[in-house]
């Protein structure tokens, strides 16, 4: 997963059931994403009420958000490679 | 028409003859002193009452009763003021009654003062002084009173602005301080 | 006057009718025959809460849709409606109204459940009873004399009468006994007007006095710089006493001589050394304890009040900040069960004076660098900053926030920063393990869970200095439930006995690894804590004692789980969270990574730095051909050091979001207006953004309120709840590591990271209150 | 010698028995056999060879091995009331202590803190037959399954705690106390504690706070100590004078004690007389002995003969005052002196004669409590101290009419407002006063206000 124009990932997940694909994926693959970039922030955030979302952030504060509701987890690995090629 | 029944006597009535009483009063006094004292007297005093002299006390208070009225108006002091006395509260203060009068005078009790002095007086005691500031000069007036040239002192600000330069912070005023008056009132 | 007074007395007296009404329609209690009838049927059940709105709306893609806000629960308690052991109620009758009452509770309890008052001195939910003012006498039927309500539990079928004859006859003897060497000095006594002793004997006492005698006199004792004395006026109820005994910890009070003679009085001339001493202020029924600094300031009926929150330290305690005339006069703590219960720390109550000193009230341009600060205007302030903005490169614009920064300015300053490409916004936080994982920095197990704790270790954290009412809980769980505690860091008192394991690396490793005897006790748990003070990462090897801490953590399966997170940072600012929350970087990390997230960026000397309240700055660091914009609320080391100075305002004059350590969102409120030009801080930022070209896309309160929700939601609905971390996600993201080699300094110990519990941030410092309590305690 | 003692005064010819105390059957008289406390004025030593010869310890092990509920129903058909003062019904009381406990420790509390103004009962029973109370301690504690029992003694008592504690050391060296004490297969631990020297250590649970080293404050109740007492554990705190005629009582049967005394105020008692009396004693007699015979018998008489006596206060300074009226014909037991509204309390009988100034001696007795109330609440430690105040001015004449109806009213406010029974106790001697002596302290008022004084 190349991640290399993104800034910061910030992840927001949910309580219920929608964003369980999303807590799978952080739980599978958040060692491996964070030893390919260890500085780069990938903030984990959890609450209740949230609509669970993937925001990517670029260069100059651009932001990119990708809905996660009901995805799985191998869906939300794609979104997240499809932001990380993205060009800002 | 010859009366046949003899004429009661007119009942006094106060609307009838609203000077009665004073008249009877100054009268009662022109028989004491003479005209110019009961003139004096309606001058002073725009109230007569003529009662019984009980006593006079150290400061020369002289102090009346007459059992004849309404309780609570029945025992009064009458300071002792020059004998031609314009401005009257000049001259005399509740304090000039001396404390063995003033229960005799409030009521406290039936004693008058000089049976009060035997009983309770104390060779210890200072004599009574009357308070001072009945004389206008020796009234307080504050910092910031019209008569006063002291200024009145500045409250200070409710917050401390931080200065960049201390020499600037030390000329400030201090913060006020509610619990301290004497900056704002310059007490030296 | 006396017939308006007596009937305002007759309305208040008597709440308990009004109460009973409401209890009897099912408002909160349970109608005793309803209770009855229902008690056949299913033995334990709780009557239902108030019930939240049923209808739910759907989106797009079929969720409910949650409102912003979410209904406050506070009022309910949960606890009390699903615990079975809440449910077992007993019938009493009082005052002839049959009511339920909890099984256990005392008479006085029982009263006031159903909104009876019942006069009382000594007795205080939280102390323990003493019995000892005899004020809350009532008429038990068939007790041969009245009983004190407060040590007597209800028992089923018990008649009571707190309205009887007998009742106010004792009520008044008791109370012509109090007044009876009780000086009558309310004219010049600082309690004057919320006195427990005035309202008391108006409502309860004799019209008159009967006494004659002399009165006692009572020398005044020296308990400090913050608490006055004047001991004749004491009543001698001890709460005091069992306060400093029970819950601060500490034994220097205490009751001299007997009799008449008795007095209250530390045994020996010491003072009250203890950082929750202020609250015996509060608890003092009458004037015999008042606060020092608040001494002849204010009467209570000129003060305006506002409830808010405390930001001097990581704890959120709830406030009520009393204003009078633009002026904060005191501040006095108000009830939250979940945080500070009814305590605040001595810094929350007394450190106020220091948001009148040092203030910045107008906006100060550094013409040259070598003249002093002038002031300007703000278009003059704000156009050299936005300049510099559009000057500088990304790579060199640096964002510091301080320790007082609430989340809404921390928010709009990484989002101009970020606007203009730079990467570096740190906080005023060391670097923990990582701050991706919202497990990692805050207090998992929650402040209320500590109680619930087993077996708990402490790491590098001075508790009693650091957040001392988390302390004062965690000893009630060691008094009462005996739970062993065991720390590696500095040897300090903590008011409760604790096992010292040592304070260097050397035994968090043996921990880590398995080896230490301590690692027994913390897997044969059941709710284990590990609370970890910042210190332990303020140190060279702060990254490897994270990795440390993540392997103990992992290690010990009790400690992540299902409902308990027994894994703690205790955050000694109330900015740590929120920054952390929103992605601020934390300073060693940045420090050892060089400044940007891209992989290999190369640090640069920072052209602009920009401190949000940041006071700490490293002056060695930072390139003499910096530009310094300080926004802040004191004038410290930053503004010293700054090229531009705008003013900002304190925690209590504007409206923000913080962050406890919990992870807790509560705000505070506005309640007196900033001192001169001094304007609201994230207000300050966006109007930089505005002049320097690309301005940031919220305008308003409500535009930045929305933005924080997409970025942070758990900061943002303001219902005061912790949205708890999955434990699952805790697990995953807490074993990931970097490395497993690190180097580790066996030598330096570990040690708090507050050296000065009255000193630790701009207000403190400014505070002449705070300075004195220094001088009287620090060591 | 005892004999000769008793035999010293005739028994008066006629005796005014009238009223509600007539039961058919004078009391009074104990015969030496009776006699419990042989060593009363020792005659013999007070330590255990004495002790032995007298028949103390003899078969203690089978008074033991009766079991706890024989001897409670024992003592309660001897119908033994409590001797410190309440005279609660001490099998009853005894068997308040849980039977089924096996997690925490029971303990027996023995009140050897005896500082009511008139009383010397208990130290002689510690200084002269030390024994007696030590078996007891045995006896009494297997009754209430105690494991120890802790006498507490008044610091004051320095020679009989230091006889009490010989005697604590000759029966462990006997093998009477610690493990297998007597061979009764019990363990049984005797502890003597010198107490801090307060009054209100002599209160049950203020005595178990200053056991606890704590400051002699009285806990609230409940929990009773038969519940939560010292450190916590089911405690039964008992005077000296109960659990030291407890074995003599198992000896010879509950019915023999029965046999003294009228019903429900039965067995012997020790009566302490004081003040106006040709010959102050402490005495063992029959329960419900007409007063006037107890102070003529023993006491030689009221000083200056029986028309000369002015007041009685029979049982300890806490009770109210009686005039020589109610004295003629009262009897010395609980339920006759209640009647009267005075009380039997620790029968120390204080005489006062005509030459008494009754009104300085009850102020007296307040300053007393009011030096002695503990502090803790408010009733107690403002009311006891206006009391004397009042009294003071009382003593001199200086109160003013109105002012003995306050004092009554505070005495009033005082009383059963307290947490312990000290504010009772300070009280009532005012009432008594007040009630018996009003005209006299009047008579004072007005002479004083008239110059006269």
């Amino acid at each position: 997963m190349a991640l290399r124009a993104v800034r910061e990932v910030r992840v927001l997940l949910c309580k219920g059931e929608a964003s369980a694909g999303a807590k799978q994926f952080i739980v599978d693959k958040y060692a491996e994403i964070k030893k390919a970039h260890p500085l780069l922030p990938f903030l984990v955030r959890e609450a209740s009420g949230a609509a669970p979302t993937l925001t990517a952030r670029f260069a100059h504060g651009v932001e990119k958000v990708v809905p996660l509701s009901g995805l799985s987890s191998a869906d939300v690995a794609k979104k997240l490679s499809e932001l990380g090629s993205a060009s800002p | 028409m010859p009366r046949l029944l003899p004429t009661h006597p007119k009942a006094y009535t106060s609307i009838q003859y609203p000077f009665a009483d004073q008249l009877k009063k100054f009268a009662q006094e022109l028989r004491i002193g003479g005209l110019f004292h009961a003139v004096n007297r309606l001058r002073q005093m725009n109230h007569l009452r003529v009662g019984r002299l009980v006593g006079e006390d150290t400061n020369g208070n002289k102090y009346y009763e007459n059992t004849n009225v309404a309780y609570g108006r029945s025992r009064w002091v009458e300071p002792k003021v020059p004998l031609v006395a314009f401005e009257m509260d000049k001259y005399y203060d509740s304090s000039q009654v001396t404390p063995e009068w003033h229960g005799w005078l409030h009521y406290m009790s039936d004693k008058p003062g000089p049976i009060v002095k035997a009983e309770f007086g104390q060779t210890w005691t200072v004599p009574h002084k009357q308070n001072p500031s009945i004389d206008r000069s020796m009234h307080y007036t504050p910092p910031g009173h019209w008569k006063n040239t002291l200024t009145r002192g500045r409250i200070g600000p409710k917050y401390e602005a931080w200065a960049p330069d201390a020499a600037d912070a030390a000329a400030r005023l201090p913060l006020r301080n509610y619990s301290d008056n004497t900056h704002t009132l310059r007490i030296e | 006057m006396l017939a308006a007074l007596q009937a305002r007395a007759a309305a208040t007296a008597r709440p308990g009718r009004v109460s009973l009404q409401l209890l009897h329609k099912g408002a909160r209690g349970v109608r005793s025959s309803d209770a009855r009838a229902s008690s056949a049927v299913q033995p334990a059940q709780p009557s239902q809460p108030a019930a939240v709105s049923a209808v739910v709306q759907l989106d797009e893609a079929g969720f409910a849709v949650l409102p912003k806000e979410l209904p406050s629960m506070r009022g309910v308690d949960f606890k009390q409606e699903l615990d079975p052991r809440y449910a077992e109620t007993i019938e009493v009758i009082i005052d002839g109204h049959p009511v339920q009452v909890q099984k256990g509770s005392s008479l006085i309890q029982a009263c006031e459940q159903v909104g009876i008052q019942v006069p009382r001195f000594c007795y205080h939910e939280r102390l323990s009873v003493a019995g000892n003012c005899r004020m809350c006498l009532v008429e038990i039927e068939k007790a041969p004399k009245p009983v004190a309500a407060c040590a007597m539990p209800a028992a089923p079928g018990m008649k009571v009468f707190t309205n009887s004859p007998i009742v106010k006859k004792a009520r008044e003897g008791v109370m012509e006994f109090l007044l009876a060497n009780h000086p009558l000095d309310c004219p010049i006594c600082d309690q004057g007007g919320e006195c427990d002793l005035q309202d008391q004997s108006l409502f309860f006492g004799s019209d008159r006095g009967r006494t004659t005698e002399s009165r006692r006199g009572v020398e005044d004792k020296n308990l400090g710089p913050l608490v006055k004395t004047v001991m004749t006026r004491c009543i001698h109820c001890t709460r005091c006493v069992r306060f400093a005994t029970e819950v601060a910890g500490v034994d220097e009070l205490g009751t001299v001589g007997r009799g008449n003679a008795m007095e209250i009085g530390t045994y020996v001339e010491r003072m009250l050394d203890s950082e929750i001493s202020g609250n015996i202020v509060d608890l003092c029924p009458v004037g015999a304890l008042t606060s020092k600094p608040y001494a002849f300031t204010a009467r209570p009926w000129e003060l305006r009040s506002v409830e808010s929150i405390d930001v001097l330290d990581g704890y959120g305690s709830n406030i009520r900040v009393d204003t009078r005339g633009g002026e904060v006069m005191r501040i006095l703590p108000r009830l939250n069960e979940d945080i500070n219960e009814e305590w605040i720390s001595d810094k929350t109550r007394f450190a106020y004076d220091g948001l009148k000193r040092q203030r910045l009230d107008t906006p100060l341009i550094r013409p040259d660098p070598e003249m002093p600060l002038q002031p300007a205007t703000w278009k003059d302030a704000l156009t050299l900053v936005a300049q510099k903005f559009k000057a500088t490169p990304g790579a060199r614009i640096g964002a510091f926030a301080g320790p007082l920064a609430d989340v809404e300015s921390m928010l709009a300053l990484k989002d101009l920063c970020n606007a203009f490409d730079s990467e570096a916004i740190h906080c005023d936080v060391p670097a923990g393990p990582l701050a991706d994982c919202r497990a990692a920095y805050t207090l998992g197990s929650t402040i209320a869970g500590v109680e619930e704790a087993d077996a708990v270790l402490l790491l590098s954290t001075d508790l009693k200095r650091e957040a001392p009412l988390l302390n004062a809980r965690l000893r009630r769980r060691v008094y009462h439930d005996g739970v062993r505690v065991a720390s590696v860091g500095p040897r300090v008192p903590l008011t409760y006995e604790y096992e010292h394991l040592g304070d260097s690396v050397s035994q968090l490793l043996e921990l880590a690894n398995g080896t230490h005897p301590f690692c027994k006790v913390l897997a044969g748990a059941q709710r284990p804590l590990v609370l970890v003070g910042t210190g332990a990462y303020e140190r060279t090897d702060a990254r490897g004692v994270a990795w440390a801490v993540q392997k103990l953590v992992t290690s010990v399966p009790a400690l992540i789980q299902d409902g308990w997170l027994g894994f703690g940072t205790v955050q000694p600012t109330a900015a740590a969270v929120g920054a952390l929350d929103l992605g601020l970087t934390p300073l060693a990390s940045s420090a050892a990574a060089g400044v940007g997230a891209s992989d290999g960026a190369i640090a640069e000397p920072l052209g602009l730095v920009y401190l949000l309240g940041y006071d700490s700055i490293d002056l060695d660091r930072l390139s003499p051909d910096a530009f310094v914009v300080y926004q802040g609320h004191h004038g410290d080391v930053g503004a010293e050091t700054a090229d531009v100075v705008l003013p900002g305002s304190a925690y209590t004059e504007k409206v923000g979001t913080y962050a406890n350590m919990e992870g807790r969102a509560q705000r505070t409120a506005r309640a007196v207006s900033p001192p001169g030009e001094a304007r609201d801080d994230w207000k300050i930022l966006r109007a930089i953004s505005e002049l320097a070209g690309k301005p940031l896309p919220y305008a308003g309160v409500d535009g930045i309120r929305e933005r924080l929700a997409a970025v942070a939601p758990q900061l943002a609905d303001g219902t005061e709840s912790i949205h708890a971390v999955s434990p699952d996600i805790a697990k995953a993201m807490l074993a990931v590591r970097a490395s497993d080699k690190f180097d580790f300094d066996t030598k330096t110990p570990f040690a708090s990271c507050i050296d000065n519990f009255y000193m630790t941030d701009a207000i403190s410092r400014a505070s002449t209150t705070m300075a004195s309590c220094t001088k009287a305690f620090a060591k | 010698m005892l004999l000769s003692r008793a035999a010293r005064v005739e028994r008066p010819a006629a005796l005014a028995l009238t009223r509600a105390f007539s039961t058919g059957r004078v009391h009074g008289g104990l015969k030496d056999e009776d006699r419990i406390f042989t060593n009363l004025y020792c005659d013999g030593s007070p330590f255990l060879d004495g002790a032995m010869k007298r028949g103390d310890w003899y078969r203690t092990k089978d008074l033991v091995q009766l079991g706890p509920e024989r001897i409670i129903g024992e003592i309660k058909r001897s119908g033994l009331r409590g001797r410190g003062g309440a005279g609660f019904p001490s099998g009853l009381k005894w068997s308040f202590m849980p039977k089924n406990n096996t997690d925490k420790p029971q303990y027996l509390v023995v009140n050897a803190d005896e500082s009511e103004p008139g009383t010397c009962k208990d130290r002689e029973i510690m200084r002269h037959d030390p024994h007696k109370l030590i078996e007891g301690c045995l006896v009494a504690g297997s009754a209430m399954r105690a494991n120890a029992a802790y006498i507490y003694i008044r610091g004051e008592f320095v020679y009989e705690a230091a006889v009490l504690e010989r005697a604590v050391a000759e029966a462990y060296k006997a093998g009477l106390l610690g493990k297998n004490a007597c061979g009764s297969g019990i363990d049984f631990d005797v502890h003597v504690h010198r107490g801090g020297g307060a009054y209100i250590c002599g209160e049950e649970t203020g005595l178990i706070e200053s056991l606890e080293g704590k400051t002699g404050k009285p806990r609230l109740k409940p929990p009773f100590p038969a519940n939560a007492g010292l450190y916590g554990c089911p405690t039964t705190v008992t005077n000296v004078e109960t659990v030291a005629v407890s074995p003599t009582i198992l000896r010879r049967g509950g019915d023999w004690f029965a046999s003294f005394g009228r019903k429900n105020n039965s067995g012997t008692k020790l009566f302490c007389i004081s003040g106006h009396v040709n010959n102050p004693i402490t005495v063992e007699e029959e329960m419900s002995i007409p007063l006037r015979e107890l102070l003529e018998k023993h006491c030689g008489g009221v000083r200056g003969g029986w028309d000369n006596l002015l007041a009685v206060i029979p049982g300890g300074s806490s009770v109210p005052v009686m005039t020589k009226a109610v004295c003629d014909d009262v009897l010395m037991d609980f339920d006759a002196l209640k009647e009267v509204g005075s009380g039997l309390g620790t029968a120390a009988v204080t005489v006062f004669d005509k030459s008494t100034d009754i009104v300085a001696a009850i102020g007296r007795l307040s300053k007393f409590y009011a030096h002695e109330s503990c502090g803790q609440c408010t009733p107690c430690r403002e009311g006891t101290t206006w009391m004397n105040k009042i009294m003071d001015r009382m003593v001199t004449g200086d109160a003013k009419l109105e002012e003995i109806d306050m004092l009554y009213e505070i005495s009033q406010q005082i009383e059963g407002h307290t947490i312990c029974a000290l504010g009772d106790a300070a009280a009532w001697p005012v009432q008594g006063l007040i009630r018996a002596f009003r005209p006299e302290m009047e008579a004072r008022i007005m002479k004083k206000a008239a110059g006269k004084l």
